[in-house]
């Protein structure tokens, strides 16, 4: 049995995981970096370790440092989120040389995952369909230019080490072939020291969508349907939902088996997720797998009725997965908005800052799993992501109209947030008609950026309100005149030495 | 009283001619706006004209005379023009003229690379600092050919919002 | 068609009904009485007008006065919440002249189910099965000690057109026949007007179920399945589930198709409530028809999907009922907690106040239907019920996890609630174990009521942190001695004249 | 300093041996804790100790030395003792045993009923005043027989928690 886990995470799925871990009598361990100490995980967990400063090298990465805190603290697991270890294998691999838990799979399974060609290979011997290219690494500039012709341009340079758009080429032209190869090379090499590269059809505008799969370790493989993630800015997910639009149910149980077969070539143990890119005409093509939970994985939960981390913990220890392929039927749609701080009408630049008030979405169909309160300051050092808000309706219009009335409702000040760039996007007609793949935005810049203007009432409201406001606190000067001022940091006044 | 909405280049004149309680009357321009406005919790205002219901939160920016202004649909930034505004406005005239020459960080982050000393020569468009914030790199170019006058930070420094990082001559 | 819905409420069931209104693009209109400026429903409204003093009988019960709002703002509806005049006969009746439509049931229909006689007729015409008893007023002395000793004691004599508990008096010897027929009648005649009387077999101990329905005005009538609402305290419900543990799936199939039939025998419109009487051997009886929303609706929207205030105003415009009885199926197991402001350790005790802190709980399976907020000052004119707390589950063992779990976040500061009481409730054996009655609370005194003391460390823990936030405020007011004490209220600061 | 804990009869002797940012050395009577404590917004705190992490959340009731501290489970009453406190207390012992012949209401509410008048003599177990709140009605009544000396409210007026509203001689 699992009685204690410690989250090797922070943020909003430290506070997720934790939750489960709550409803299943376990306990928790948070560990944080400098930056983290006022940070929700803490606060919430029922112990918590600091481990480092505030970049995630010299913390949240600390494998050695990490363990040592569970050893201490006698944790039987580790949670990893996702990001920062997730799917890292040695740490798998040292979780299991100290006898701790990992919940997730093992550091083979996230090798052979980890490498586009290994799991390419893989995806090939077991009958999933692949992107069309070659399985074969590009080793001399001939071999490679008759490759990239015969597969037909346009093409992708990738790295089989790769990630996070490092070592990737788009070759449209014949000319473009051999620098596109050695620009690939050279960046793969210096990103994660290994020129290994391969190539694939480069398909246009496609449709990002992936399966939930669970499995546990007596082979027992399902899966829980599709994700549509084709919402994308800076090849970046903003907005999911479940049922696709696209998909047929013909096409949902052909993909889904071959997500199946995906993990069981693998012997794959957990949660997992098969990303498949998907054309217009219903073709779908083995992307990559990751070894982990998705941030999109609630809108599973919610049409599905399964909490994947609890089912994530019970695998991990061990537990036979009860649920059965039959279980699994997507009851109405959800669509999960991710919030972050940013500033979408100045190219999505990040806005850190002080959370000023904070009213979050209440009442039918609303979950939110944020970790930011009234009063914290979002660190400078981590993801800008601060919540994500998942809907439910009975069928998908309802699902929007929920998601639009949620985003209204929801009031963070302080900072800047992707909130209003959300609620254009419920309101565009693509959108809304569900026809649309990963070139949405960029599609639709003209309304998209375009800020809804509120007619001149909007004006003179707020110079009244900040003329009141003004009159107020000039007043509270006057009769208070050493009061301090309300942009004065609480935090500069700690740290008053000894008493 | 004078209020500047300088991104939207209005300038109101306002006045309340009436208030008990929670009830005023305002002249902007020359409409008036009877309204019934709460404050419910801080700087978070209630206000009810014509039956509309709004919901605006004021939040003072710098000392208490320039505000950001939240409406539900957009934000609003303002400064109140009172007689201590206007005598540092007519002592600085000219000097505002400067701003040009400073590259200001628009967030909090850390400084990643500085690429330019004291006195050197730049050029339109020629990258000076990177900034790093949430995982996310920015550069910030020089808008003009110039010389360095003052770097004013280094490489691992966190910065702050509005910061001023480097100053042209 | 409805464009836009005055709410004849306040507190969190006038947000619930606006939350749907906005999600189908339907405005709202709020009315607030004096008390209620800075309440939520009219901080969400589109619109917001006063209707009068603080209390109800000058406010919110004023017909004429909402339908003058009504009409001068163009409401196409008037919905009324529960409570206040949403099972107003004549407020029905007035609507319909002024061609406002009233979301709820014809005032002929309010009427029959509204006087108790009436309805148990109606019940016993169309073969719902009802608590022993007779349907005849008691006339005469004699009469009234045979009717007595054929049902058998214990009874309860009951007002006819009773309601809140007035003029009803439990009979348990034969002695207290004449006695209780009096006090029962004269207390009748002072709260109602109207001094007819009847008598019922009394149930000791019974399971309170009650089962949803809807119907449109085409005569398509179904139920959607029932609530559990035997945890009581002072007859007033404060936790209540879906499924019932009691009930078997053909007892409750059986039950379901006689509250329709109930619905059906008085040409029920709009959704509607038939509440049963059941005792330990699953025998059931009709106890009352509520001919509106009830408090507990949100756990039976969460188990069916059905968005029951959506269903209503469609129903209200008129249109066709689209779901069928076969499209009802409960999914999962949902529990509503009612949050209070109150002291469970002291009576019951309201506890009407500031609000200084609150922190509502997130995540999976979570849903809140509340109103306040952070520097809200809960008015003592009105219901001291403060939020909802919606939870689902796979199954009921974890749906009470969930609870706990939720319970755990949830922090309201400033004033007391019974959220202590509600966990204590939550770790109940006979609670789990879903063996309960309405003698639930009375029953489990012991545990309920003491206490869970922490040990010493959080008194050490307190002393603490009491500690340094004293001498941080020591400081503060000798750097700036002027400064306002927190417990000044920054409402004393407002109506300072003309300027 | 002294704390008090009137409820649980306790009085802690406290002292902070050490402090550097938020890291406290406690010595609470005869035991130290080293404790981690942060103000993460208005009086809520996050201590940790020992690994384990507490919000607690700290209100003063009174002036500054009064608080209702929330943990986890429990709520808790203390007094801070301080030298003005001691001298205060030191001149009114004796005074505050006339508590008892006061009727105060613990919540703010609404005066529905006064069934006494100054000079009444009352029983113990007698109504004196209802005050509804929030629905309810309810009773106080005297804890004996004596005197009215004075009725301090009347039916109709709105009275605060803590209010007295009648004392007895």
């Amino acid at each position: 049995m699992i009685k204690k886990v410690l989250v090797a995470n922070r943020g909003e799925i430290a506070l997720r995981v934790m939750r489960s871990c709550r409803e299943m009598g376990i306990s928790t361990v948070a560990v944080f970096s400098a930056a983290d100490r006022t940070s929700q995980h803490v606060r919430y967990a029922d112990e918590a370790y600091p481990i480092g400063p505030a970049p995630s090298n010299e913390s949240y990465l600390k494998m050695e440092k990490i363990l040592e805190v569970a050893k201490k603290c006698q944790a039987d697991a580790i949670h990893p989120g996702y990001g920062f270890l997730s799917e890292n294998a040695l740490f798998s691999q040292r979780c299991r040389e100290e006898g701790i838990i990992f919940i997730g799979p093992s550091p083979e399974v996230i090798n052979t995952m980890g490498d586009k060609i290994s799991a390419r290979e893989k995806m090939v011997d077991s009958g999933v369909p692949v992107v069309p290219g070659t399985n074969d690494k590009l080793i001399s500039d001939e071999q490679a230019i008759k490759v990239v012709l015969d597969i037909g341009l346009p093409v992708m340079i990738k790295a089989s080490a790769g990630g996070g758009g490092k070592g990737m080429r788009l070759v449209k032209e014949e000319k473009e072939i051999l620098p596109s190869l050695r620009g690939a090379r050279s960046e793969a090499k210096a990103a994660f020291g290994n020129d290994t590269v391969y190539v694939e059809k480069f398909v246009t505008n496609p449709h990002h969508i992936e399966f939930q799969i669970l499995a546990d370790s007596f082979g027992h493989v399902i899966h829980l349907c599709e994700r549509e993630c084709s919402v994308q800015r800076r090849h970046q997910k903003i907005v999911e939902e479940t049922p696709s639009p696209l998909l047929t149910p013909e096409i949902r149980e052909q993909m889904g088996r071959h997500a199946v077969q995906a993990a069981r070539s693998v012997g794959y143990e957990g949660a997992g997720t098969i990303e498949f890119l998907v054309d217009n005409d219903l073709n779908y093509y083995f992307l990559e797998m990751n070894t982990r939970l998705q941030v999109e994985h609630p809108i599973t939960e919610r049409v599905t009725g399964v909490d994947l981390v609890k089912e994530q913990i019970r695998i991990a220890a061990g537990e036979h997965l009860k649920i059965k392929q039959s279980d699994i039927i997507q009851q109405g749609h959800a669509i999960e908005c991710r919030i972050y701080a940013e500033d979408p009408d100045n190219n999505f630049m990040p806005s850190p800052g002080k959370i000023r008030h904070l009213t979050e979405p209440l009442g039918l169909g609303v979950r939110v799993d944020g970790y930011v309160y009234e009063g914290y300051e979002i660190p400078i050092y981590y993801d800008p992501m601060i919540s994500k808000l998942i809907v439910w309706g009975a069928h998908r219009n309802e699902a929007i109209e929920v998601m639009k009335r949620a985003l209204h409702e929801y009031k963070i000040t302080g900072i800047k947030t992707s909130i209003p760039f959300l609620e254009r996007i419920m309101e565009n007609t693509d959108f809304i008609l569900g026809q649309y793949d990963t070139g949405l935005i960029e599609n639709n810049r003209d309304t998209l950026f375009n800020i809804k203007v509120c007619n001149l009432s909007c004006q003179d409201v707020s110079i009244m309100v900040a003329y009141v406001d003004h009159l107020r606190r000039r007043d509270k000067q006057l009769e208070h005149p050493s009061t301090p001022q309300p942009s004065e940091s609480a935090w500069k006044k700690t740290g008053r030495g000894k008493r | 009283m004078e209020i500047e909405l300088p991104k939207q280049e209005r300038t109101a004149q306002v006045e309340i001619l009436e208030n008990e309680g929670s009830h005023y009357v305002f002249k902007i321009d020359d409409k008036t706006f009877e309204i019934d406005l709460v404050e419910v919790s801080k700087g978070i205002y209630s206000l009810l004209h014509d039956g509309k219901s709004y919901n605006v939160e004021a939040i003072p920016t710098k000392g208490i005379t320039k505000y950001t202004v939240n409406t539900f649909f957009q934000s609003f930034d303002l400064e109140i023009i009172d007689a201590q505004t206007k005598y540092l406005r007519s002592r600085n005239t000219g000097a505002t003229a400067d701003s040009g020459n400073m590259i200001r960080v628009p967030m909090p982050g850390k400084v990643m690379e500085v690429f330019v000393n004291d006195g050197d020569t730049v050029t339109a468009g020629q990258t000076l600092v990177i900034v790093s914030a949430m995982k996310m790199e920015s550069e910030y170019k020089s808008g003009r050919d110039g010389l360095v006058k003052k770097v004013m930070v280094k490489p691992g420094e966190t910065v702050d919002s509005d910061q001023i990082m480097i100053v042209l001559e």
